[in-house]
């Protein structure tokens, strides 16, 4: 038994007493937005309606009130991925993080920055690895940097169970490899990659990591400072937190070195008319207003997941991960994305598809007994192609869900080819 | 599930599986050919269109995969607007569209739109317009270039 | 008198009952960020606790529900400034708005986007002209954009008197400049810029238009298409909106033409491991999650806005801003930035200096008085430079703010020097 | 306003006024300087700092212009690391950043800050602690240097 309790859990996310069409809401799609527990909203409300200020900008009371509830969300949310306050910078979710790695990079690469910026600058020829396993958000962004600096993408293949080719990775790791990016899980297959193992090839041959720790933050327990990459990203929404924030974690040393990427108010020293002095990281990277009460309520929901706690969780995906996949399985013409043998450990994550039934039907079924999925390509083609489809279905859970959403799923999806016609 | 059923109706379950028009026609001077894809999961069609010297709309024909409102969809449309002027087409298009973005305002005349006319239900569903429109929208961009 | 009641919408913004240093609220700090109306905060959380959902991804009601929501929120949003909704572009905030402006001129540049992006590609000696008196996110981001292509900056002088010295625009605007960047309104001076004039200047050399829209978004009517300029920004946070959201208009032409900024899910129809295609205008600039909740609320502000009336809101303000004005160049020893004469239209803002005192003494001065302003160089270091100061002090009035603010932040300044022990 | 009475006593408009080791002594071989800057009002100080043989604090000067907090707290440090062990004086403004940033709820030891423990206030003030620390950090750092 799971020390977790998710069945209470639920009833701190007001959405959940929701129903959909007449049925009990069963939201199943928690990888593509997370729903928000009380705590998150009224802490948002509480300071909009308290203590709203322009921060680091005014010496007046609300502003300084605001400045330290804003600064200390930032050493709160740090803490949550084991780093220290100045390591983190906020963006506006990992797509805006994995981007400003990619455009601080094509900075350097055009001189921009100190002279500790030129390691960064890319030559024609050098090399960006991904996975085909990624986001577009960690995929475009390279494509488009190598387009602009000359530099050639790669990919590490996956093997058709969905774990990623390491023997493939030893090989095409080599020492024009510059920067080496990929998922701590990917959002279509749930399987945890083996970090440890990128992190000493990328280092072997002096690369740059880039983690898109998207999908793990809300699920398993994280450290990325152990688990050694320089750079990684999260999304606040995806986390119990609020749209429109995110983070980046970098090493210091990394992040000191690199350029700006968006500038603006709140980021300089000195500014002439025809130049400027950057502050030194996190500041360096946050021009403009910041996401202020986003980041106060991201503070909020990592508070709450730590109250949870993030091992409890874990373990409880783990129980509903198995009864989903069992029971996916077990149902006819179903074909698991990457199903990988038990041992692999994963979050509570499948994606599929149910043979004659296009995806779009399948989540239209679904959604009229109130259970709520993603179908599509989740962001994903190149990994579609990869396993020779253009859309899947998609269920994923969260510490707020139950094994009985499980089974009402698992009820739903059998039910699917017969309502179509389509006879096995 | 009396929704459900008021989607998928009988009639749009039948015509996802017997798709008429589907396979491309040889093509020559008078068609012309359009591409279109959903870009939210990823279907596509390829319909093709001739338009004869007195202007009318003939040998629609399609291929291309995507869910059973979107086959059911283009199957619909090719008897439909078989042998059609041109600019009656082009109305029907553009009334089907409105109905289809009425949001369940609207529903489709029977006498004017056959079997499509079952596609009604689809406007209540804003994230499937598209899948309904995609043959649509390829027949009126193949129209406006043959 | 104005038509509208600023003593009776108080009451819509629960911040404002609030009391500091045990005095009542005096919010004159607006120019930063607006406060909220009980009206937005509860439509974000109607949104997060009953709708919340990912957008333009799912089939299931709630996503379904969501989209609509979003979409409407564009709708709504674009016709408060006049525009369609294919014209409006979402962005954290207008420094994001700027930023992407100036990296997809510089992707042009170097050759990416469609053939029609070509026309804004940059050459080394093509001229950017902004003006001296620019917020830092509408000079730095045409600063890097410089450097990264050769092209060089140029400014309008400032006249003494605030307003710009537009008989040097007409010689500075040449065969050679490509962009004219500008501000609606200065954040410092709040006098209204001659839109319209520069935009003939711009045109007649076939220049690009850029409009900094933070500070007459929430102060005067607004209709970009009708000012003709070709891109304008604005943020939410300043408009009674939410943090982390802003709007980027564009002419529908403008917008088609312009490479993308930053990539990801969301803006593409095909993607491959080695290249993808982008879908046009606004997605095309909408890379990943979207600031969903926040696009929603900002809705409701415009909402809000629209019922006060802009025209009435236009009125109050102006009302407001003879009452500072005049009552500040009373007070010995007060020199204002840019005091034009009183026929040049404006908004509630003065920015000035206490003699003998240091702006940030005159904030906490008369922040002990429950009197929040802004000190600083608010974040326009050149300006200030341009009138031999490092700091000032900043009052900014908005539609919430009575004839008595004005009175007690007269009644605050007027004791500063004495307490200082500054003598005349 | 006894907020803000605690915040600005007399010593430190005093101080802010009088402005004790304002302007820069000459510079020798044992004398470093540092620029520091407060981003957000931008305010500035260059402090010059020379070290004894014997590792002793001498004839701190500086110059550069801003609010009162900032002005006392200069003139404040001018006078008591002179004469002081370059190590003592690290220690004290180690001491010193601490209770700042220790939002009210430490206070400044009079025997060891002297004037400058009416800079105890500042640390309920978050956003005046800038200002107050400028010459100290430039101090810091000018020793790191000399
Ligand atoms: C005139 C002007 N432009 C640009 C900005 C930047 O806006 P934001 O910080 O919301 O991105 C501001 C506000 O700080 C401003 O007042
Ligand atoms: C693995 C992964 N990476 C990146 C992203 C992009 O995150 P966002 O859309 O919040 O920027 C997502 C989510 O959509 C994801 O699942």
């Amino acid at each position: 038994m799971p020390a977790l309790d998710a069945g209470a859990l639920r009833a701190d996310f007001p959405i959940l007493a929701q129903s959909v069409n007449d049925q009990r809401l069963v939201y199943l799609d928690s990888a593509a937005t997370s729903q928000k527990p009380q705590a998150v909203i009224d802490t948002e409300i509480a300071f909009l309606a308290q203590t709203n200020s322009a921060v680091h900008r005014g010496a007046h009371t609300l502003a300084a009130e605001a400045t330290v509830l804003f600064e200390d969300a930032r050493a709160r949310v740090a803490a949550f991925v084991g780093a220290d306050e100045e390591q983190l910078v906020w963006t506006s979710g990992a797509t805006a993080g994995i981007n400003l790695i990619a455009y601080s990079i094509g900075n350097a690469t055009v001189g921009r920055g100190g002279s500790d910026a030129r390691r960064f600058a890319l030559a024609p020829g050098d090399e960006i690895v991904v996975t085909e396993a990624e986001h577009h958000a960690n995929l475009i962004p390279w494509q488009e940097l190598a387009a602009r600096t000359g530099a050639v993408l790669r990919h590490i293949p996956v093997h058709e169970d969905g774990t990623l080719a390491l023997d493939a990775a030893a090989s095409l790791i080599s020492a024009r490899t510059r920067i080496v990016a990929f998922p701590h899980i990917s959002n279509v297959l749930g399987i945890i990659n083996p970090v440890a193992e990128l992190v000493i090839l990328a280092q072997s041959v002096g690369a740059l990591t880039v983690l898109d720790a998207c999908q793990s933050a809300p699920h398993v327990p994280l450290d990325l400072p152990a688990l050694g990459v320089d750079l990684a990203v999260f999304s606040g929404h995806k986390m119990l937190g609020p749209y429109a924030i995110g983070g980046l974690y970098g090493r210091a040393e990394i992040l000191d070195a690199l350029p700006p990427f968006m500038t603006g108010g709140s980021m300089i020293t000195t500014v002439t008319l025809d130049s400027a002095d950057y502050l030194p990281a996190p500041q360096r990277f946050e021009a403009g207003t910041q996401p202020v009460s986003q980041a106060i309520a991201l503070a909020a929901a990592v508070e709450y997941l730590d109250a949870v706690g993030m091992t409890a969780i874990h373990a409880h995906e783990r129980v509903l991960e198995r009864r989903m996949r069992e029971g996916l399985r077990r149902i006819d013409g179903i074909r698991l994305l990457g199903d990988a043998a038990d041992g692999v450990d994963r979050v509570a994550l499948s994606a599929f598809e149910v043979q004659g039934v296009h995806a779009h039907d399948v989540g239209q079924f679904l959604d009229a007994r109130g259970i709520a999925v993603r179908v599509g390509h989740h962001c994903a083609q190149p990994l579609h192609r990869r396993f020779g489809m253009t859309a899947s279905v998609r269920a994923s859970a969260s510490l707020y869900n139950t094994e009985e959403d499980i089974d009402m799923l698992l009820d739903g999806v059998s039910g699917v080819r017969s309502f179509f016609g389509v006879t096995a | 599930m009396s929704g459900l059923e008021g989607l998928y109706q009988e009639l749009i379950l039948d015509h996802s599986k017997a798709r008429d028009g589907f396979g491309l026609e040889d093509a020559d001077g008078r068609s012309a050919d359009s591409h279109q894809r959903n870009p939210i999961c990823g279907d596509e069609i390829t319909l093709r269109v001739r338009v004869d010297e007195d202007g009318a709309v003939r040998d629609v024909s399609w291929e291309g995969a995507g869910c059973s409102i979107s086959q059911a969809s283009a199957s619909m449309l090719t008897g439909l607007v078989e042998g059609m002027p041109r600019t009656e087409a082009d109305a029907l298009i553009a009334g089907f569209r409105e109905v289809l973005r009425s949001r369940g305002k609207l529903t489709l005349d029977e006498d004017m739109f056959g079997d499509a006319a079952a596609l009604s239900g689809v406007s209540r569903y804003t994230a499937r317009v598209k899948c309904a429109m995609l043959a649509w929208v390829a027949l009126e961009d193949g129209l406006s270039r043959a």
